[in-house]
């Protein structure tokens, strides 16, 4: 250990201040976040420690300790004096993204490329957007719709979650709903993106979606994914994007209730639901998705501990989904096996970021033949195609 | 006795007062039998001229109702004022500048300019605005100047007493005349009415401790019929305005809009009613009292709108 | 008097060189002349000085001024010199108004000649509201010399006998079946570790027997009505179904009775019966029934009690009554609560059998508690290891945002009882340590001493899922050592949780009957935080203990004592005075609209439903002024600040 | 001649009438082109005032009284805020610039912040020039 003499860092500490980590003045440094942080579970993160350095402007910016935070939340619920560690993180994150210290990690460097490239983080070709719904006849969206369908990134791309868009667009259409998509011309959300930091990239993004959405007179939107959920109706207002934005958690538990859908197949599977954190800690719902699930016959809804508020995050908020989590260190194999421990087939997901995560943690850990991965969106739809 | 000499005169108004000294009903025959009208434009026809020629003091009484808007109402008011022994301002305008006093918040050319070019059916390419006087081959056209600000009576003359009310109520007007046909006047000055409390006191609604978190306009809220509307978040300006009405507004589920005048004593009316108002308003927190102020769309227009220019103010300042 | 007739006499002040210095005061002094209704204008050296003030009183008696303006300094140094001048001359205090070309004019204004254009302003502004000036009389009101102590805590029996040895009267009221409050829960008291119930028992039973002590258990105040000096008081008390003068407190009632409840007094960690007094010392020692629990109120038989009462003090006929008291000062130690844990789901209070709270740690480790002070686990085996959690509920925005102050040092008792009674080990999980009070340090090195484990870092949450052989069976407490920068699993077999002390649940309901404040933590506000701790913005209204904030026992009591002082000294004034400058409605122009009714912070404005206006009581108001200036009829004048005063004033220095 | 604006400070006894004492003992050297008025509580403090300044020359209107909480009659400074806000609504509308009233929290130990306010303020009734007392041209 040396001795030096410490001059906190005026300079840092301003900037962190102004890059919207105000909130950081508050900690009194109880150790509460660290002692909760599910990466306590698996490896060494020390986020208080993270937290009096930027208090004191002592943050080393080529640490990649300061890219670990999944920006989960649960520690918000907790911090005695309210602060919101997320923000605090995303401050110093802006400092390497925006500002241009540091080391961006070399895996979210390419997807922060491709975003800034191709308008999502997969790179895949901006035309090839709409490919999903090929074959589905899903009518454009005109200033006379009802509803925008918006579906995420992952929604759009991976073959996986495709699945996710096309059963919802089903569900949708089997319950005469008014909606229609649009075209190539939207971009990623940038949820993800913004925790990561880059912010003004993610402003760009916002501001290409926001003038898509109003140039074709969208009123209301419909989304698949909890992160574009939070985005769009939480953080859009900034830029002048005013939407009236609904996950399809709240819409098909309304449909179902309104009897426009009937889930009338039996599903005689275990399943248990995983909280993802945008759609619980950030958007507070708990209730639906375990609504929908109750709703399909047959269907045994059992909890795993850490549920609803407590819930464990799959390990791929903030940027995390696309950066390496070594194995061993993953919140999603955690996940799966506390679904299996309590005996559910099937591990109902509502975030296709979630999805990725666990069938990636499932493959790897060769356990696909006991555990189904699927969405409450594709469960509904099995259930109502009787 | 001989009968008394009445006049009436009706300068910046509607039309309303007139129409409101007849309110009276059967009662006009018991003044028909004590007083004769020697001027009376709505309904008599006689000459300026005429008026001119009475020896001053001639006249009784003259009830003169509007404000004083241009040059011929204010030669009139003075002429008037010479003729009579006793001048009453009937009405709001008279008294306080009335509807018409709401001018005040323009100037005269930005009214020109409004109602003699913007106005969407008004086609005046070459802005030809009126003039006091203009040359024409056969001679000097002139018509009365229009001023800049509307003032009330009694910024012109002198004036006896004050019958408010837009209109004035049918038993105010009455109990001017009656007192007027019995010689029972009160101390030159006073406000003819037979309450000295704030409207509240003829208003039957049922009144609570005030606190209000959201003021609504009167289309926007169906009222419950028995509770103060203050209460409901209705500026009613009952609170700061003199009774004698017998508030018919507020019975009528209509707020009242202020219109018999400041509660005698209290200087300013529109300043009183903001005091008032501002103080209930229930919340310490800058922002949201700002967002429950935001929804008072028009302050000056709620508090002054009979009264602006006898406000303390007068008038709205034009950069 | 009339204002056409006033005189004033104005008097220009030089300070020494102070303002004369800077203001020319004979061009002042010339211009006043000048001023409507000035009979007498003079210029002195030291105004303030004896001639200076002999000057004023002279004129007064010889010219017959009959409105005084003295234009020195600041009316916070001199205005009541001047006042008392006036008076002595025999002219109202009230006519006099002072005008500061000092402090506001010649020390702050660089230019000579603008200086005296302000001083000159200044001036005209006195004069001009002086003449509108009315002669106000002083008022005082009469003490009743008795005092009611709402709360029979540690304070509120201190209180009563702080009073009650002055010679004084005092109701002591207290809501539950015996005084003793709190403090009569704990078993020792840190730092001395003395038991507590040996040192409050004997004031309990002082208070119980002191002649000039009435003393109303099981009673709850209902209403106060009335000012400083004058209160009225509706006391509720509550049906005992026991007759305290038959009762001989032999207790066999209670061992009778065959309905088991939880104890209240226990914290809910033992049992009493429907028939109870709360412990074995209560004073007074009579038991009273719950109607709501007991078998014959519920079913209409039963009467165990009744059958094995001898001197046959049952009687379930009685019914509550309303006692009315009229006092001159009210004390309120109305105590706190205990902040229930149960929200904050993460450290498993109600679901987890050995988490509990500090309140029934006290009450399991007191020798009279219901484990006879045995520290014992749900199973009864005893602990091996307990982790004592700091701040729970406090300093903590989504609860309290406030330190309660008094849990680092029971915690630290908690250790050392721990340690005397078991061979456990402690850990204290802490965030800072607060021992600021005497001895209190001294106490911490000594528990340091005792081996126990200090880990700085608040639990983050208490589980029972066990990941190795060394944690089944056990609570494991997650935290991080923030001096290692380690996240620890401390395994052990209670958790004890130190909960906030917060405002007792009704006590907003007793601060408006109270007619006081509330700062935004919920405690009653006091006067001022540092110079007047112990008064509220009601006069005669006093504060004592935890229910104005948080505090140990040894502050408790210093502000009961204070508490009692204050009151005694009202007592033998045997007067107060009270504003003159107060608020009035003109109620023949009362419209009664009710704006003013709930503007007033002292409550002093009541609205006469039958006559339909509002009025003020004189006795309250403190002459604020905001009911004035909201009347929209302009018919509530503020004595010495009334609308034509203040306006006056504003034309004068406008002039 | 430059144009010396005429401003009326209206202060409340407690904290600000206090605060500008303050700044007298210490001889701090601001604008004399405030008049002070002291009342009880800003909450005394009637709109009317204000227009009564403007009516008899006043070219702008200074209140001050005690900091949020601070008030010695518990929340007269709230109502007087609440009557602020509305009134200077009111004054928007009728053309009266929002520099030429201001209400501030000022307290006994703020005798620099007073001296400050009173120059701020006097400097920006000095740049917005005088008070149009009628405002119209002939009337």
């Amino acid at each position: 250990m040396t001795t030096e003499t410490v001059t906190p860092s005026q300079e840092v500490a301003e900037i962190l201040l102004q890059q919207g980590g105000e909130m950081l003045r508050e900690c009194y440094q109880c150790g509460t976040c660290t002692a909760i942080c599910p990466w306590n579970q698996v490896t060494t993160f020390t986020i208080r420690k993270l937290i009096h350095k930027a208090q004191m402007g002592l943050v080393d910016f080529e640490d990649q300790e300061i890219w670990r935070c999944v920006g989960c939340r649960l520690c918000v619920d907790r911090c005695p004096r309210g602060v919101d560690v997320p923000k605090v993180i995303r401050a110093i994150r802006r400092v390497v993204m925006d500002v241009g210290a540091g080391v961006v990690p070399h895996a979210l460097r390419i997807a922060d490329k491709n975003l800034a490239g191709v308008g999502n983080p997969l790179g895949e070709p901006r035309e090839k957007r709409n490919d999903w719904a090929k074959s589905l006849d899903v009518k454009t969206f005109t200033k006379d719709t009802e509803f925008l369908y918006f579906a995420c990134c992952y929604q759009c791309y991976d073959s996986r979650c495709r699945a996710i868009s096309r059963a919802a667009v089903n569900i949708l259409k089997k319950a005469k709903v008014d909606f229609g998509i649009l075209g190539a011309e939207q971009v990623c959300c940038g949820e993800s993106l913004r925790k990561a930091g880059h912010e003004s990239l993610y402003q760009s993004l916002a501001r290409t979606n926001i003038e898509v959405f109003q140039q074709a007179g969208v009123k209301k939107i419909l989304v698949t994914s909890p992160h574009c959920l939070h985005t769009f109706r939480d953080e859009y207002g900034e830029f002048g994007g005013n939407f009236e934005v609904i996950h399809t958690a709240q819409y098909i538990s309304t449909l179902i209730e309104e009897g426009r859908i009937k889930p009338t197949k039996r599903l005689g599977k275990r399943v248990t639901y995983h909280d993802s954190c945008c759609l619980g800690r950030y958007a507070g719902m708990y209730d639906e998705p375990r609504q929908i699930l109750q709703s399909i016959p047959g269907l045994e809804l059992v909890e795993m501990r850490n549920t609803c508020q407590y819930a464990l995050c799959c390990g791929g908020c903030a940027g995390r989904l696309w950066q390496e989590t070594l194995k061993g260190e993953r919140f999603a194999e955690t996940r799966i096996e506390q679904a299996l421990e309590i005996g559910a087939s099937v591990l109902a997901v509502y975030c296709p970021y979630c999805m990725v995560n666990f069938e990636d943690s499932l493959l790897s850990s060769g356990k696909s033949e006991s555990l189904r991965i699927a969405d409450i969106t594709e469960l509904v739809e099995e259930a109502i195609s009787a | 006795m001989a009968k008394l000499k009445v006049a009436f005169y009706w300068a910046a108004s509607c039309g309303g007062c007139e129409i409101a000294q007849l309110e009276i009903g059967e009662k006009i025959l018991k003044v028909a039998e004590v007083a004769d009208i020697v001027f009376w434009p709505v309904a008599i026809d006689a000459k300026y001229k005429d008026v001119e020629a009475m020896a001053d003091g001639s006249i009784d009484v003259c009830l003169f109702n509007g404000a004083i808007r241009n040059s011929e109402q204010e030669h009139l008011a003075h002429m008037l004022r010479k003729k009579s022994k006793v001048m009453i301002a009937y009405g709001s305008c008279a008294y306080e500048g009335g509807v018409p006093g709401l001018a005040n918040m323009f100037d005269r050319a930005s009214i020109f300019e409004r109602v003699y070019h913007e106005t969407p059916s008004t086609n005046n390419k070459h802005k030809v605005f009126p003039e006091p006087s203009h040359k024409v081959h056969e001679g000097v056209l002139c018509i009365p100047e229009f001023n800049d600000t509307v003032k009330t009576l009694r910024q012109t003359v002198d004036v006896d007493y004050i019958i408010p009310g837009c209109p004035p109520e049918e038993k105010t007007t009455w109990l001017a005349l009656t007192a007027l046909i019995e010689g029972k006047l009160p101390p030159k000055g006073t406000v003819i009415t037979d309450n000295v409390k704030a409207v509240c006191d003829d208003c039957p609604r049922k009144r609570d401790v005030k606190k209000v978190k959201k003021v609504y306009r009167t289309y926007e809220i169906i009222t419950d019929p028995e509770i103060c509307l203050l209460e409901q978040g209705l500026l009613c300006a009952g609170v700061a305005t003199r009774g004698g009405c017998g508030a018919p507004c507020p019975q009528a589920n209509m707020p009242c809009t202020g219109c018999y005048g400041p509660v005698e004593g209290a200087i300013d009316q529109g300043a009183h009613f903001i005091s008032a108002m501002a103080s209930v308003i229930d919340s310490k927190d800058p922002d949201e009292i700002q967002k429950i102020i935001d929804d008072i769309h028009d302050p000056v227009g709620t508090v002054y709108r009979y009264s602006l220019p006898d406000s303390l103010l007068r008038r709205a300042r034009i950069q | 008097m009339t204002k056409n007739k006033a005189k004033v006499g104005v008097y220009i002040c030089h300070c020494g060189s102070n303002i004369a210095g800077v203001v020319d005061v004979k061009d002042v002094a010339a211009y006043a002349q000048g001023l409507p209704s000035v009979a007498a204008v003079k210029d002195y050296v030291y105004m303030c000085s004896d001639p200076g003030q002999n000057i004023i009183k002279e004129d007064i008696k010889h010219l017959g001024l009959n409105r005084v303006v003295v234009a020195c300094c600041s009316p916070s140094l001199h205005e009541l010199t001047f006042r008392r001048a006036c008076q002595e001359a025999g002219l109202n205090p009230y006519l006099f108004q002072q005008a500061n070309i000092r402090e506001q004019c010649s020390w702050v204004t660089e230019d000579a000649a603008l200086a005296t254009v302000k001083a000159k302003a200044l001036v005209s502004g006195a004069v001009s509201r002086v003449v509108h000036q009315e002669p106000l009389e002083k008022r005082e009101v009469e003490i009743n010399p008795n005092t009611l102590v709402i709360g029979g805590g540690i304070a509120g029996i201190q209180a009563a006998l702080e009073i009650a040895d002055g010679g004084y009267k005092v109701y002591l009221v207290e809501k539950t079946p015996s005084v003793g409050g709190h403090m009569a829960q704990l078993d020792k008291t840190f730092p001395t570790l003395d038991c507590s119930s040996c040192i409050l028992t004997p004031k309990m039973t002082q208070a119980g027997s002191h002649p000039n002590i009435e003393l109303m258990v099981y009673s709850e105040v209902e209403e106060i009505s009335g000012y400083v000096g004058n209160f009225k008081v509706k006391v509720r008390k509550k049906a005992k179904y026991v007759d305290e003068e038959k009762c001989t407190g032999c207790g066999i009632c209670q061992t009778k009775c065959p309905i088991r409840v939880d104890s209240e007094f226990d914290a809910g960690i033992g049992k009493r019966k429907a028939i109870y007094t709360p412990f074995a010392q209560a004073v007074p020692n009579v038991p009273v029934i719950v109607a709501e629990e007991c078998t014959y109120f519920i079913k209409g038989k039963c009467r165990a009690c009744e059958k094995f009462c001898e001197p046959g003090a049952i009687d379930f006929e009685q019914k509550d009554e309303i006692v009315e008291i009229d006092v001159g000062a009210i004390i309120a130690s109305t105590g706190y609560g205990v902040f229930d844990p149960t929200p904050m789901a993460h450290y498993g209070y109600g679901r987890l059998d050995n988490v509990i709270t500090s309140l029934e740690f006290e009450r399991l480790v007191s020798s009279a508690g219901p484990t006879g002070g045995k520290i014992q686990l749900k199973d009864g085996s005893t602990p091996t290891s307990i982790a004592i959690a700091h701040c729970i509920g406090s300093r903590d925005e989504k609860y309290h945002e406030y330190c309660s102050r008094v849990c680092c040092m029971y915690a630290l008792k908690y250790s050392h009882l721990i340690k005397e009674k078991t061979e456990a080990d402690v850990y204290q999980m802490y965030i800072d340590m607060r021992c600021f009070g005497k001895g209190y340090e001294e106490f911490y090195k000594r528990l340091s001493e005792e081996g126990v484990k200090f880990i700085r870092g608040k639990v983050g949450e208490v589980t029972d899922r066990a990941i190795s052989d060394e944690e089944k069976g056990k609570l494991i407490v997650l935290a991080e050592d923030s001096l290692l920068g380690n996240v620890m699993r401390v395994p052990v077999d209670m958790v004890i949780l130190c909960v906030a002390l917060e405002p007792q649940a009704d006590a907003e309901n007793t601060a408006r009957k109270l007619g006081i404040s509330r700062s935004a933590d919920g405690f009653y506000l006091e006067r001022h935080p540092k110079l007047d701790p112990v008064a509220t913005t009601t006069d005669g209204v006093f504060v004592a203990g935890c229910c104005q904030g948080p505090k140990d026992i040894p502050d408790t009591v210093a502000q009961a004592s204070a508490a009692a002082a204050r009151a005694l000294a009202m007592i033998s004034k045997g007067k107060v005075e009270v504003e003159a400058a107060t608020a009035h409605i003109d109620e023949e122009r009362c419209s009664g609209c009710r704006i003013c009714n709930d503007l007033c912070p002292f409550s002093s404005i009541t609205f006469d439903e039958e006559k339909k206006v509002s009025r003020v009581n004189d006795a309250l108001c403190k002459g604020c002024g905001v009911c004035v200036a909201a009347c929209p009829s302009g018919i509530i004048s503020g004595r010495h600040f009334t609308a034509e005063q203040i306006i006056a004033e504003i034309e004068g220095v406008l002039a | 001649m430059s144009f010396e604006p005429k401003i009326l400070g209206v202060l409340c006894k407690w904290c600000s009438y206090a605060g500008a004492d303050l700044a007298g003992t210490s001889r701090k050297k601001y604008a004399p082109n405030v008049r002070v008025v002291r009342v009880n509580c800003t909450g005394r403090v009637e709109p009317t005032f204000v227009l009564k300044a403007f009516e008899k020359g006043a070219d702008g209107v200074l209140i001050a009284g005690c900091h949020p909480g601070d008030c010695h009659y518990l929340e007269g400074n709230y109502k007087a805020l609440r009557r602020f806000q509305l009134l200077k609504k009111m004054l928007a509308q009728m053309g009266i610039d929002d520099g030429r009233v201001r209400l501030e929290w000022i307290s006994a130990s703020e005798g620099e912040r007073f001296a400050v306010v009173v120059n701020e303020m006097t400097e920006r009734v000095r740049k917005l020039g005088p008070f149009a007392k009628n405002g119209g041209s002939n009337g």
